[in-house]
C-alpha cells in the first residue's frame, strides 16, 4: 500500500516535472525503470484536467480583482 | 537510390524480400521496404514544396506591386489555399514521415517498419489524394478558394463545388497519417533491438514517438469536421448553419482543437531532427535530454488546451478569453526555453559548421524570432491588433519555413550521406544554406511590418504604405524560391556521384544509423544489434 | 511470433483510438452546446418555456436593444416594434416584430435569436417567442410576431445594457431548391 | 532595387536602435486615438522589448559560443549535459516575466469587454462585399462601399493616396463618446477592423457580437475587413471618420434630409432623361465593376446586359432580380443598398443604354409600391 502510494506520487512528480519542462537524469531513469506508461498517461490526464480547473480559478479571481 | 549493393547480412530474411530490391517501377508499387518508402515519401513531399512553392511565387508576384497585374482576385483566393493545404499535407508531414521511415528503423536497431505493407498502402494513397486537390483547380468554379482553415459557411454554403473533392482529399490524407502514426509507434513500441530500451531511445524517435500519438488523436477530428462539412453540404444538416439551429463559431472550434496540435505535429519531428544535429556537431551529448523527453510528451497533453487562442476575436466571452490567453502563456514558456537547451548543449562544445548545423543554427535562431511572435499574439487584447494580418503570416512562417522546413534540410543534408553512401558537397551546401537564409528573412521579416502596419492577411491586392515591404518580402521570395532549385541539385547529385561516405558520416555523430555501412544496405540489422 | 501478436494487438488498439477520436469530433457538437450554456460562449438562448413569475426588480433597469436582420437573399421587411426597451428584471415583458412579405410568392422563414453579450443569455428567458417556429408568410402578407421575455432578476450588476437580435432566414423550399441549382451553376442568369 | 533595400536596412536597424522611429513608412503598430489602443499598443511594445531583450540574451550566449568553441580554434568539447537548477531558474525566469506581463493585458481586456453605458448604438453589419452602418436611435442606414475607381486597381489610371483605402460613405461618429458597436453578418464571416481604434470583431452571420470604442481625436481612420471572405476581401475597407459632437449632430440632420429628399425624389414624377442621367451615375458607382462600363459584362460569371434577354424581356423579372439579386450567383440584392429612385433610374438605364432602346421608363413610384410590399396584383399580373 504504502509502496503503491510512493509509486503514484512519484508518477505525479514526474509528470508534473514534464509539464513545467525540466526533469532531471536521475529521476528519468528511476520513472523509466518503474514506472509505467500508462500511469503516465492517465495522470496526466488527470493534471491536464486540474490544470485547467486552476486556469479557471485562476480568470475567476483575476475577474473579481478587475471588478468585471 | 544507389542501395543496389546486396546485404551482407545473413539470417532470417524479413516478409517476402530477397537480397537485393526488385527491379523496374514494381520495386516502388510494390515495395515495402522502409527505405524505398522513406525515399519516396521524400520524393513526393519535395515535389509538393516544389508545387506548393510555385503557387508561393505567384501570390508573392501578384503582391509584387499594388493594383492586380498577373491574377484575378478569385484565383488569387485558389493559390492562397492550395498553397497552405500542399505546404502543410503534402510537403512538411510527408517529409517528415519519410525521414521517420528511414530512420526509425535503422535507430533502433529493427529490420524494418512493424507492417511494412501498411507502410506501402499509406504512402501510395497520398499521390491520389492530391491529384483529386490539384485537379480542383480545373473545375468548374475553379480549386477551393476558402483559405487553409476553410472557415464556414465560405467553405460550405458559399463553396465553389470543388469543395466535395476537396473533402475526399483531406479524408485521404487524414487516412494516410493515421496509417502511418499507427506504424511508426507500432515500430517503436514493438521493434526495438534487445538493449535499446525506452531510456537510450534517440530524441528524433521520441519525438515523432509523440507526434504519432497526437496524430492518432487529431487526424480523426478533422476528418470529422469534414464529414460535417460535407453532411452540410449534401445532406441539408445543420451543424455550422446558423438557418438551421447550427453554429459557424463551432466549426472554428472543432478544426482549432484539431489545428493547435497539428502544429506540434509539424514542429516535434524538427524539435527532434535539431536535437540529432546539433549534438553532432557540437561533439558533445543534449543538454538536458530528459528535460526534452518530457516536455516534448507533455506538449502532447498541454497542446488540447489552447486551441481558441487562433479565435480571439469571434466574440468569446471574457472569461474564455482570459482562460485561453493564460492557459497559452503558462504552457508557451517551459517548452520555448528548450531553445535554450541547444544554446547550453552548443556552449563548451568543439563546433565545426557543416551544412546540416548550419541549417540547425538558423533554425535555432528563426525558431525563436517565430516563438517571440507567438509570444506576443498570445496577448489577447493586443492579438485583437495582429489577429489575422500579415504579424500572423510572418509568424507561422517563421515558425514553418525556418523551422519545419530548415529542420527537414538539415536532416536530409544530415543522414544523406548515410543513403546515398556519397559525401555532401559542402560547397554547394553552404551556397544553399546561405541563399535560402537570406532569401528567407528577406521575405518574412518585412511581413512583421506590414503586419503591424494594418495589412490583412489573403487580399490580392493593398493599399499604397504597404507597397515598399511588399516589393522586399517578394524579391526575397524569388531568391528563396530559386535557391531551393541548388537544393534538388545537390540531392540529385549526391544520389549519382561524390566521394565514398565512411559508415560514420560525422564525427561526432553516435546512434545505430552510423554503425552501418554508407550507403545503408537494402536490408539492415535484419539479425538484431545488441546495445550495450 | 510474439512480435506479430504483439503488433496486432498495438494496432487493434490505435485503430480503436482513431475510431474513438472520429466520434469526438462529432461529440464535440453536443459538448459544445453543454459548453456555451455554461459560459454564455455564442450567446444562444437556452431558457425557453414557461417560467414562474418572479417579483421584479424595481430598483434595476436594464436597456435591452432589439435587432431584427435578415441574411442574404431575404427580401422581408423585419423590424422590432421597440428598437429600445427599458424593463427591470424580473419583470414579464410583451412586445413584437413586425414582418412582411413583399414578394408575389409565399415564404417560409426561421428566424435565429443571439444574445450579447453572450454572458447575459442564461439570464434572459423566453416564455413565447416566434422563433420557436419557422413563419410563413402568403405574398404581401403581413404580421405581428410576438415575443414575450423576462430577464432574471440574479442578471449580474455590470450587465446594463442587452442586445437581442433576430436574423431571418430563409427557408422556403423553393429557395434552397433554387440556391443548390445556382451554387453549382454559379453564375447569374442576367 | 538597391536603393530600395539599403533605406530597408536602414530603417530596420533605426527600429531596433531608437524604438520608434517611424516616417514615411509605417513600421509598427499605431498608438491610435483611443484609450484602449494606446493601452494596447503599451502592451505591444512592453511584449517586444522582453521579446527583444531575451532575445540579446540568448543569441549572444550563442553566437560567442560560435565562436569561442569552435573545433578550427581548437576547442575541447565539455563533458556537461545536465544541470537541473539552471534549467529550473531558465523556466521560472521568462514565466515570471510572463505572468508579470498577464497582468496589464488581463486589465485592458477587462475594460475592452465592458460596453456598457454607451451613448450611441451603431450596428454594423459586413456583406459581400461592403459594409452597412445603422444608426438605430438616430434612423440613418446606409452602405459603404469602396470607392477606388476600377481602372486604378488594373492600373490604368495612376493610384491615389487612399488607394482601396477609401469609400463612398463614411462611418461618421463623434469625438469623446462611448459608441457601442453591435455587429452582424449578412452572408459569410467578415471581421470589421480599424487600427487606430484597436477594434477588431468578427461579424457573424446569424449571432451578434458587440464592441465599443471612445474617439479622443477627430479624423478619418481607416481599416478593412480581416477575415477571408470572398474573392473582394480585400476591397471592403473601413472608415471611420470622427467630428466633435455639435458637427456630429450636425451630419445626422444632413444625413436625415438626405434620406427625406430620396424618399421625396421617389414620389414625384420622373422624364426618362432623368431618369437615364441619375441611372448611368448609379450604373457606373455599382453595377459596372461586374457587368462592366459599357454593359459587356464578363461572363460567365457576370452576365452581359447588352442584348441580354432578362434587360430586353419583362420588366418586371428585370426589376425582380435588381431588387432580390440572383440567389446563389454574385447578383446581389440591391432593395436595401439603393433608393427607390436609383433603382428605378438604373433599371430604365440598363433597359435603354448600349442600344438597348426599349424605351420603358421604370417610374420610382412602382418601385416604392414593391419595396412596401403593395403591388402584388400588378406583379401576379405580370408574370
Amino acid at each position: 500500500m504504502k509502496e503503491t502510494l510512493k509509486r503514484c506520487w512519484q508518477t505525479v512528480l514526474g509528470v508534473l516535472a514534464g509539464f513545467f519542462g525540466v526533469q532531471s537524469e536521475a529521476r528519468r531513469e528511476r520513472d523509466f525503470r518503474e514506472g509505467r506508461a500508462l500511469h503516465f498517461i492517465a495522470i496526466g490526464i488527470l493534471l491536464a484536467t486540474i490544470f485547467v480547473l486552476f486556469v479557471i480559478l485562476l480568470v475567476r479571481w483575476a475577474l473579481s480583482l478587475g471588478g468585471a | 537510390m544507389s542501395t543496389l549493393e546486396t546485404t551482407t547480412v545473413t539470417g532470417e530474411q524479413h516478409e517476402s524480400h530477397h537480397h537485393g530490391p526488385a527491379a523496374g517501377i514494381g520495386r516502388w508499387l510494390f515495395t515495402t521496404n522502409h527505405k524505398d518508402i522513406g525515399s519516396l515519401y521524400l520524393w513526393f513531399s519535395l515535389l509538393m514544396f516544389l508545387t506548393g512553392g510555385v503557387m508561393a511565387l505567384l501570390i508573392r508576384a501578384e503582391l509584387f506591386q499594388p493594383g492586380l497585374q498577373l491574377v484575378e482576385p478569385g484565383f488569387f483566393n485558389q493559390m492562397t489555399t492550395m498553397h497552405g493545404l500542399i505546404m502543410v499535407f503534402g510537403a512538411v508531414m510527408p517529409a517528415f514521415v519519410g525521414l521517420a521511415n528511414w530512420m526509425i528503423p535503422m535507430m533502433i536497431g529493427a529490420p524494418d517498419m512493424a507492417l511494412p505493407r501498411m507502410n506501402n498502402w499509406s504512402f501510395w494513397i497520398l499521390p491520389f489524394a492530391f491529384a483529386i486537390l490539384i485537379s480542383t483547380l480545373f473545375m468548374d468554379g475553379g480549386a477551393p478558394n476558402f483559405g487553409w482553415t476553410f472557415y464556414a459557411p465560405l467553405s460550405t454554403t458559399y463553396a465553389p463545388p470543388s469543395v466535395t473533392y476537396f473533402i475526399f482529399a483531406i479524408h485521404i490524407m487524414g487516412i494516410s497519417s493515421i496509417m502511418g502514426a499507427i506504424n511508426i509507434i507500432a515500430t517503436i513500441l514493438n521493434m526495438r533491438a534487445p538493449g535499446m530500451t525506452m531510456m537510450k531511445l534517440p530524441l528524433f524517435v521520441w519525438s515523432w514517438l509523440i507526434t504519432a500519438f497526437l496524430l492518432i488523436a487529431v487526424m480523426p477530428v478533422l476528418a470529422g469536421v469534414v464529414t460535417m462539412m460535407l453532411m452540410d453540404i449534401h445532406f441539408g444538416t445543420s451543424f455550422f448553419n446558423a438557418a438551421g439551429g447550427g453554429d459557424p463559431v463551432l466549426f472554428q472550434h472543432v478544426f482549432w482543437f484539431f489545428g493547435h496540435p497539428e502544429v506540434y505535429i509539424m514542429i516535434l519531428p524538427a524539435f527532434g531532427i535539431i536535437s540529432q544535429i546539433i549534438p553532432t556537431f557540437s561533439r558533445k551529448r543534449l543538454f538536458g535530454y530528459a528535460s526534452m523527453v518530457y516536455a516534448t510528451a507533455s506538449i502532447a497533453i498541454l497542446s488540447f488546451l489552447v486551441w481558441a487562442h487562433h479565435m480571439f476575436t469571434v466574440g468569446m466571452p471574457l472569461v474564455g478569453e482570459l482562460f485561453f490567453m493564460f492557459a497559452t502563456m503558462l504552457i508557451a514558456v517551459p517548452t520555448g526555453v528548450k531553445v535554450f537547451n541547444w544554446v547550453t548543449t552548443m556552449f563548451r562544445g568543439s563546433l565545426t559548421f557543416e551544412t546540416p548545423m548550419l541549417f540547425a543554427i538558423a533554425f535555432v535562431v528563426l525558431f525563436t524570432i517565430g516563438g517571440f511572435s507567438g509570444l506576443m499574439l498570445a496577448i489577447a487584447p493586443v492579438d485583437f491588433q495582429y489577429h489575422d494580418t500579415y504579424f500572423v503570416v510572418a509568424h507561422f512562417h517563421y515558425v514553418l519555413v525556418p523551422g519545419a522546413i530548415f529542420a527537414i534540410m538539415a536532416g536530409t543534408y544530415y543522414w544523406l550521406p548515410k543513403w546515398t553512401g556519397h559525401q555532401l558537397n559542402e560547397c554547394m551546401g553552404r551556397w544553399h544554406f546561405w541563399l535560402s537564409f537570406i532569401g528567407v528573412n528577406i521575405t518574412f521579416f518585412p511581413m512583421h511590418f506590414i503586419g503591424l502596419a494594418g495589412m490583412p492577411r489573403r487580399i490580392p491586392d493593398y493599399a499604397l504604405q504597404f507597397a515598399d515591404f511588399n516589393m522586399v518580402a517578394s524579391i526575397g521570395a524569388f531568391i528563396f524560391g530559386f535557391s531551393q532549385l541548388l537544393f534538388v541539385w545537390n540531392v540529385i547529385h549526391n544520389v549519382r556521384s561524390g566521394e565514398a561516405a565512411p559508415a560514420r558520416v560525422w564525427e561526432g555523430a553516435e546512434g545505430l544509423e552510423w554503425e552501418v555501412a554508407s550507403p545503408a544496405p537494402y536490408h539492415t540489422f535484419t539479425t538484431p544489434p545488441r546495445v550495450e | 511470433m510474439d512480435r506479430i501478436d504483439a503488433n496486432r494487438r498495438l494496432v487493434k488498439r490505435l485503430l480503436l483510438g482513431a475510431v474513438l477520436m472520429f466520434g469526438f469530433g462529432f461529440a464535440l457538437v453536443p459538448l459544445y452546446d453543454v459548453f456555451c450554456e455554461v459560459t454564455g460562449l455564442n450567446g444562444k438562448i437556452t431558457n425557453t418555456g414557461p417560467v414562474a413569475v418572479t417579483q421584479a426588480d424595481t430598483s434595476r433597469e436594464v436597456q435591452v436593444r432589439m435587432l431584427g436582420i435578415n441574411n442574404e437573399g431575404m427580401p422581408w421587411r423585419f423590424v422590432p416594434r421597440e428598437s429600445l426597451i427599458v424593463v427591470n428584471p424580473g419583470e414579464m415583458r410583451q412586445t413584437a416584430f413586425m414582418a412582411m412579405n413583399p414578394t408575389a410568392q409565399q415564404m417560409v422563414a426561421q428566424a435565429i435569436p443571439s444574445v450579447s453579450p453572450g454572458e447575459a443569455a442564461q439570464y434572459l428567458h423566453k416564455v413565447n417567442c416566434f422563433c420557436f417556429n419557422a413563419q410563413t408568410l402568403a405574398g404581401g402578407e403581413q404580421v405581428e410576431m410576438p415575443l414575450l421575455f423576462t430577464i432574471d432578476a440574479d442578471l449580474p450588476a455590470h450587465i446594463r445594457q442587452i442586445t437581442l437580435s433576430y436574423t431571418l432566414f430563409d427557408i422556403s423550399p423553393a429557395a434552397t431548391a433554387t440556391t443548390d441549382a445556382g451554387a453549382q451553376q454559379g453564375g447569374s442568369p442576367i | 532595387m538597391g536603393t530600395i533595400r539599403i533605406t530597408t536596412c536602414s530603417f530596420m536597424l533605426s527600429l531596433l536602435l531608437v524604438g520608434n522611429a517611424q516616417a514615411a513608412w509605417t513600421l509598427n503598430l499605431t498608438p491610435g486615438v483611443t484609450e484602449i489602443s494606446r493601452s494596447v499598443y503599451n502592451l505591444h511594445m512592453t511584449i517586444f522589448w522582453i521579446c527583444v531583450a531575451i532575445g540579446v540574451v540568448v543569441f549572444s550566449i550563442m553566437f560567442w559560443s560560435i565562436f569561442h568553441h569552435r573545433k578550427s580554434r581548437g576547442a575541447k568539447a565539455h563533458n556537461f549535459h545536465e544541470h537541473t537548477l539552471v534549467e529550473v531558474i531558465w523556466t521560472l525566469i521568462p514565466l515570471g516575466i510572463l505572468v508579470a506581463m498577464a497582468v496589464p493585458a488581463t486589465a485592458t481586456l477587462i475594460k475592452m469587454y465592458d460596453p456598457s453605458d454607451a451613448e450611441l448604438d451603431v450596428q454594423i453589419t459586413g456583406y459581400q462585399w461592403k459594409w452597412r452602418y445603422q444608426y438605430l436611435d438616430q434612423e440613418i442606414d446606409f452602405f459603404s462601399n469602396l470607392s477606388t475607381p476600377r481602372e486604378q486597381i488594373s492600373n490604368e489610371a495612376q493610384k491615389q493616396a487612399h488607394y482601396l483605402l477609401e469609400v463612398d460613405r463614411h462611418l461618421v461618429l463623434p469625438t469623446d463618446t462611448k459608441i457601442r458597436l453591435l455587429l452582424t453578418a449578412n452572408d459569410v464571416i467578415h471581421s470589421w477592423w480599424v487600427p487606430a481604434l484597436a477594434v477588431k470583431k468578427d461579424a457573424i452571420p446569424g449571432f451578434i457580437n458587440e464592441a465599443w470604442t471612445r474617439i479622443e481625436e477627430p479624423g478619418i481612420y481607416r481599416g478593412q475587413c480581416a477575415e477571408l471572405c470572398g474573392v473582394d476581401h480585400g476591397f471592403m475597407p473601413v472608415v471611420v471618420e470622427a467630428v466633435p459632437p455639435a458637427e456630429f449632430e450636425q451630419w445626422l440632420a444632413d444625413a436625415r434630409a438626405q434620406q427625406d429628399a430620396a424618399a421625396a425624389a421617389a414620389g414625384r414624377s420622373w422624364t426618362l432623361e432623368e431618369l437615364m442621367t441619375e441611372g448611368e451615375q448609379v450604373y457606373q458607382r455599382v453595377c459596372a465593376a461586374c457587368h462592366q462600363p459599357n454593359g459587356t459584362g464578363m461572363p460567365p460569371a457576370f452576365p452581359a446586359l447588352v442584348n441580354s434577354p432578362v434587360v430586353l424581356g419583362d420588366v418586371e423579372r428585370h426589376i425582380d432580380i435588381v431588387l432580390n439579386g440572383v440567389q446563389g450567383s454574385a447578383m446581389q440584392a440591391f432593395r436595401e443598398q439603393l433608393s427607390a429612385a436609383e433603382l428605378a433610374a438604373v433599371i430604365t438605364y440598363e433597359r435603354n443604354a448600349w442600344g438597348n432602346n426599349t424605351g420603358e421608363a421604370v417610374a420610382p413610384s412602382r418601385i416604392v409600391q414593391l419595396l412596401q410590399g403593395d403591388g402584388q396584383s400588378e406583379q401576379e399580373g405580370g408574370q
